[in-house]
């Protein structure tokens, strides 16, 4: 295939650009975090739905505008541009993502329904430690009657605190099956510790103690829990590649501007060789963040064997990238750059939370070594 | 004689160690939590709670608010032998400073070298008993690094100055009581127009506004002159020599974000990451973060010998060692390593901004603090070019 | 009609597999061990062995040596498509090029863009059947990266050009038959002063000698002219507007040096690794060494798909993708950055220099060669300043 | 101790400088490798013995000069700027140190008297694999009658070619004892490979087949052979480091030289700012070294218990700072840098040769972790 987007998804990709711009530029941001940290615009999550953004990875024969992760991509990117707080992440990227790997066909035909009509927010809940671990699951699913009872801790569910759902990953009480159950957010015996972080997002760690779970609420069959989480997974930190790469360029071209613009000894500081390597410097960083995230959005898509790889390749290289980036930017923009007057600094910090989520570079560069079996 | 000198050496130590443990509150040995349990001084300046004030005036009675200045201008009047034990004894108890001022590091080095000895007279016994909070005024909103670009100017209106323009990055110029300035005091050339300053800043026409950083803290503000008043005998230096002070000044501000002088107890981010990521098979279970833990604690350990050999190199009276600029780069760039590092160690906990448990997000607004550390006093890519110039002789275009 | 266009491509697919895996010998699928296995034509040009003659002269009868010149210029009239198909087909089979020539890679290209079409009927297919050694000539001993300071210079006699200067980093210019140059016709203006001429190496006056490199061989050379006549004829473009045709070359040289279109089959610096060193629970034994390999095979790998963009790009017509500079920056960078690491890799051995075991010390010298690598060409810096100015837009001072 | 120094060290530094500026300038090295690669000018070995060189490290009790470590490392300090070629590493770094740790006072005083008489040559050989490894010891020691026979293989052996006497680890037949022994280098049973290296510098592979031992030349006891091993390895990592300081220092004054000379586009390429800011950078780390080395020797003289950790800083942070050094030193002179002419090349090439001698940067790290215990 090549590498390419092809003229429908730039399409897509130009008309969302066009609405952010209007609706939810950079200082969105702030205008939310200042009003006690608010997660996000609601009716601008109306609006998003009514686009369609919640249906473009949906398939057609649930009414889905099937438009792939590519597309998906391309919205994640320009939203990445604008740092815009709404739920895409958990509901849609994550959680929905999820819901299309389960056979659980009733469950799935409405949980879409409710995803693509924006009535429904979905979070998944799968981390138990401070740290992404895949590995470690301590929460207990056990029988009781006809259904379950649910039992344990997650951290860092992200938007725990406004979704209707949780889809919760768990043990059986074999300990080897990986269970993955639906559950309502307002359930008898769960609890939320709502935490906001440096990126002014709210992420919870929430308890589950003794929650009853309908049998009928569970996503995934025997022994196929652990594959449709690891997919699940792989095709996240895809879309958060795709997010990071939109915010890696804008941090970038904001700062480019700053160096044309901004004089210091009598010149623009942009004249400064020094900084005009760094640049180039990045600016090549950058062009290769391009190459990876569009390769492993069109693996999701094709359904390519070497996602797992391309994933960590696109979620170590963008997080080493935006890491660099930010720190650049801030540093070029001087002064200004660390006073929370300018907006670059909110790069600085989204970089640093979002290169936690389902893995830093350090745990991707260490599973692509693994991947290639040393 | 020799021999004498080190009894009255050991014996000094022994009497020092014997004072700080009788005189130091235990509360005051412990490490540092919050900016509030400095005492910083001042017409403003409050006391955290009664052991910070005890210890305050115990030493202030010592005179060991700044032991080694001469007993004429409030010091301790101890050679630099003697404050060097005193220090060690502090750093081995884990004393925390009674009293910290721009008047103690900046401010008054350079009096003690610029000033009139009236002047010497009038301020700095003021500054041994923490009376006045100093504060610094040197970037201007347009001048950033470039310090030849000063605007605020200061006409000479006979008796006084008539001081207009503003000031940026003043270093808690809200909480400040005087400040030193850079002012031009005469616009026909760059460096040599520049004058020294010291100003009241509760005159009428001097008001600030805090700035707020990415830390979501306010350590900085901007101070505004409207036509201030300020008598004649405030110039310290002489006139449109005031670069030369800024100069010295700078230097030592270098030193001072570096972390030269820094007498806390070392706390070990390899310790941190065995306690919370764990080890496998013996090692570091992220053996990638090891590996970055273990170039990191081998350049700070290697920094530290190197102050150590430029403090050695200059008490042998040999200057050859590396220059300000250097460690201000180096101290500050190992600080924001270790901060992005220990980012890393504690993943998903490091980056709460809000909770009670994390101290309202201590740990991350201290990381976006250090991103300034390489701006203030100098910016990174400036201290480079000092270097390149300065020491290395690397010629200008 | 897609469909047809289809059909007839996989049938041309289909063909050259074929018609490859009759025609090229074994030994020439094998992985290039000696520089020596790489045949070079031109009057010196000697085959290596009897596979090598064979294996060039069958393409060179199938027009395939430069397979996507039209056939008036002796190419083998392929579209773009069927020669990616071709080159596809190659690597699949780990076929050898069958000749190696600047006149291919970068004369060829100025050629079809920039002379006269009675030129290009007397160049083009003597290249294309391998008969002319080209070497190119264009740094001189104190320019360097500045090719603006060209002092090479070619003097008006009437019915020719009198050639006096010298070149330096002459690519094998003892082994070479003709040298394309960049010569000054005019002193008065530095850009626009110089020209494109084509020398026969062979003309009185021409000398050589070799530059030995660090790594102990001598790929390059200097090459002197002393008052060499050169026909008008051979001019190509036009008079004093040179500089056009050299930046053009210069991006090819750069795409080339930068490794795109290299048909070699992929080795893995970890496969050698974990055969060399080893593993210790199911990973490297050297677990900082792997965290190096894994980010290079990382940046690798994506580099790799870099370049496919870009093509991809360039394809459906759309050049705002990276330019030659990044390329060949990035392409010279990882492999300078995966010689160091197979250093680290290979330990006592890696740095032996002239043992038989060693193959003469092929490693250790090919490691020296990389260094040449983010120099000749346009130096990283060069690269560096010209992503800045020309696609960043960086202003100059 | 202060860090710095004093004067008689100093003295010997610049009467060193003195000397080698005469006698050894960068240019014989190439002289000597356009000789067929010959290992050293033993004329001016001999001169340098004269000058009490191999007497430097051996205590007054044997007729030394009792100068201790730091004045050694200012030797080695100025070998590394000229790249002299000699057999200081391994007769009086290495042998000499592990002959002094030794308890065998018939051997010692015997074998101090001919390095210091400059009438023997010694080797240590102790490598097994490709890379340092302290730890692995195949070559075997078994009792014969009165003594012992020797048999096993040593890799790169530092002027193995032109020793008198080699000092070869093995294990006893029990398998647990390092044993240290002294052999002739004619010896029945040896065999030699000769290799010349990047750094035209001559290593030798060597077997023992059934070598005959006399149990008088045994430089171990029983279990103090591990012992004198580590100390004699930690003690010539931190010479090793001395004189890569030297190396370091000499190829970034070469480099400052070059930028202060060289034009181009009509200015001295020193003004450039990128290369200045690249300039500023390995100033810092070459202070950085200074101190380290400096210390580590300082540690060697008091028979500082840090001395492990130290040496590893020193061996560590010294190999890194090299090969920057070297990489940026070479790609500053341009063109003319990467041609045989250009001396700057040398110390590349250095860097990598004694980059890897008793553990290359990485091993370093790694031991540095662990004893820091983690």
């Amino acid at each position: 295939m090549a590498l390419i987007i092809n003229e429908e998804q730039q399409m897509l990709k130009t008309s969302t650009k066009e609405f952010l711009d209007l609706k939810s530029p950079l200082s969105s941001l702030r205008v939310l975090r200042d009003h006690s940290y608010k997660t996000h615009d609601k009716d601008l999550w109306m609006e998003m739905v009514e686009m369609g953004w919640t249906a473009l990875t949906i398939p057609e024969e649930y009414n889905g505008l099937n438009f792939g992760y590519v597309g998906l991509g391309q919205v994640l990117e320009e939203m990445g541009r604008k740092l815009t707080l709404s739920p895409i992440i958990s509901t849609v990227l994550m959680s929905s993502t999820l819901i299309s790997l389960s056979k659980n066909e009733i469950l799935k035909t409405k949980l879409f329904q409710e995803i693509m009509n924006g009535s429904k927010l979905v979070s998944t809940a799968h981390e138990e430690g401070i740290q992404h671990n895949p590995n470690t699951i301590n929460s207990l699913l056990s029988k009781q009657g006809e259904g379950y009872v649910l039992n344990g801790k997650k951290n860092f569910v992200i938007d725990g605190s406004i979704s209707d759902y949780l889809i919760v990953s768990s043990k059986d009480e074999s300990g080897s099956n990986t269970m993955l159950v639906l559950v309502d957010s307002k359930s008898d015996g769960i609890t939320y510790n709502n935490k906001v972080h440096m990126d002014s997002r709210t992420y919870s760690d929430v308890s589950f103690r003794n929650v009853k779970v309908d049998k009928l609420n569970l996503l995934s069959e025997e022994n196929d829990g652990d594959s449709i989480l690891e997919k699940t997974f792989d095709i996240a930190r895809v879309g958060l590649a795709a997010e990071m790469l939109g915010s890696v360029q804008e941090a970038f071209e904001m700062t480019m501007s700053y160096l044309k613009e901004r004089e210091q000894f009598g010149v623009k500081i942009g004249s400064f060789q020094a900084l005009q390597h760094r640049s180039a410097l990045m600016f090549g960083e950058i062009e290769l963040c391009k190459s990876i995230v569009l390769k492993a959005l069109q693996a999701i898509d094709s359904n390519d064997s070497n996602l797992p790889k391309l994933a960590s390749l696109a979620k170590a290289k963008l997080g080493m990238t935006f890491k660099l980036v930010s720190n650049e930017a801030v540093q070029m923009h001087g002064g200004i750059g660390v006073t929370d007057d300018a907006d670059i600094g909110f790069f600085l910090k989204r970089a640093r939370v979002i290169q936690r989520i389902l893995g830093d570079s350090n745990y991707h560069l260490d599973r692509l070594a693994k991947i290639n079996n040393y | 004689m020799e021999t004498q000198v080190n009894v009255d050496l050991t014996s000094f130590r022994m009497e020092a160690r014997k004072w700080l443990e009788d005189n130091c509150p235990l509360s005051m040995r412990e490490k540092l939590t919050d900016p509030k349990q400095l005492f910083w001084g001042g017409r403003k300046g409050e006391f955290y709670n009664k052991d910070q004030k005890d210890w305050f005036e115990r030493m202030l009675k010592k005179k060991w608010i700044v032991p080694y200045w001469e007993t004429k201008y409030g010091g301790g009047g101890l050679t630099p032998t003697q404050n060097n034990i005193l220090n060690q004894e502090m750093t081995r108890l884990g004393c925390r400073k009674p009293h910290i001022n721009f008047g103690i590091t900046m401010l008054g080095p350079a009096m003690l070298k610029f000033a009139s000895e009236e002047q010497k007279l009038h301020y700095l016994p003021q500054i041994t008993k923490g009376k006045i909070r100093w504060v610094q005024g040197y970037s201007e909103p347009n001048a950033g690094s470039d310090l030849a670009n000063l605007q605020t100017k200061a006409e000479d209106k006979g008796d006084h100055f008539l001081v207009t323009g503003s000031k940026v990055w003043t270093s808690f110029g809200d909480k400040g009581d005087w400040i030193f300035c850079l002012v031009r005091t005469d616009f026909s050339s760059k460096h040599n127009g520049v004058s020294f300053l010291l100003i009241d800043m509760a005159s009428e026409g001097v008001s600030t506004r805090p700035i707020k950083l990415i830390s979501g803290n306010s350590p900085f503000t901007e101070t505004f002159f409207d036509s201030v008043k300020v008598p004649k005998e405030n110039l310290v230096g002489t006139l449109n020599e005031g670069w030369t002070i800024a100069k010295y000044l700078l230097t030592h501000e270098r030193q001072m974000i570096g972390g030269i002088g820094d007498t806390d107890k070392k706390e070990y981010l390899r310790d941190e990451a065995i306690k919370v990521l764990g080890k496998n098979n013996d090692i570091l279970s992220d053996t990638i973060l090891r590996a970055k833990i273990a170039e990191l604690e081998m350049n700070q350990e290697i920094f530290d010998l190197t102050i150590q050999r430029t403090m050695d190199e200059h008490k042998a009276g040999n200057n050859s060692g590396a220059a300000s600029s250097f460690f201000k780069y180096y101290g500050t760039e190992l600080s924001i390593q270790s901060e992005e590092l220990r980012l890393s160690v504690n993943g998903f906990n490091a980056s709460e901004w809000t909770s009670e448990e994390s101290n309202n997000g201590a740990q991350a607004r201290h990381f976006c603090r250090t991103k300034g550390y390489s701006i203030e006093g100098g910016t990174h890519e400036v201290q480079l070019n000092i270097i390149a110039k300065r020491i290395l002789g690397l010629p200008s275009k």
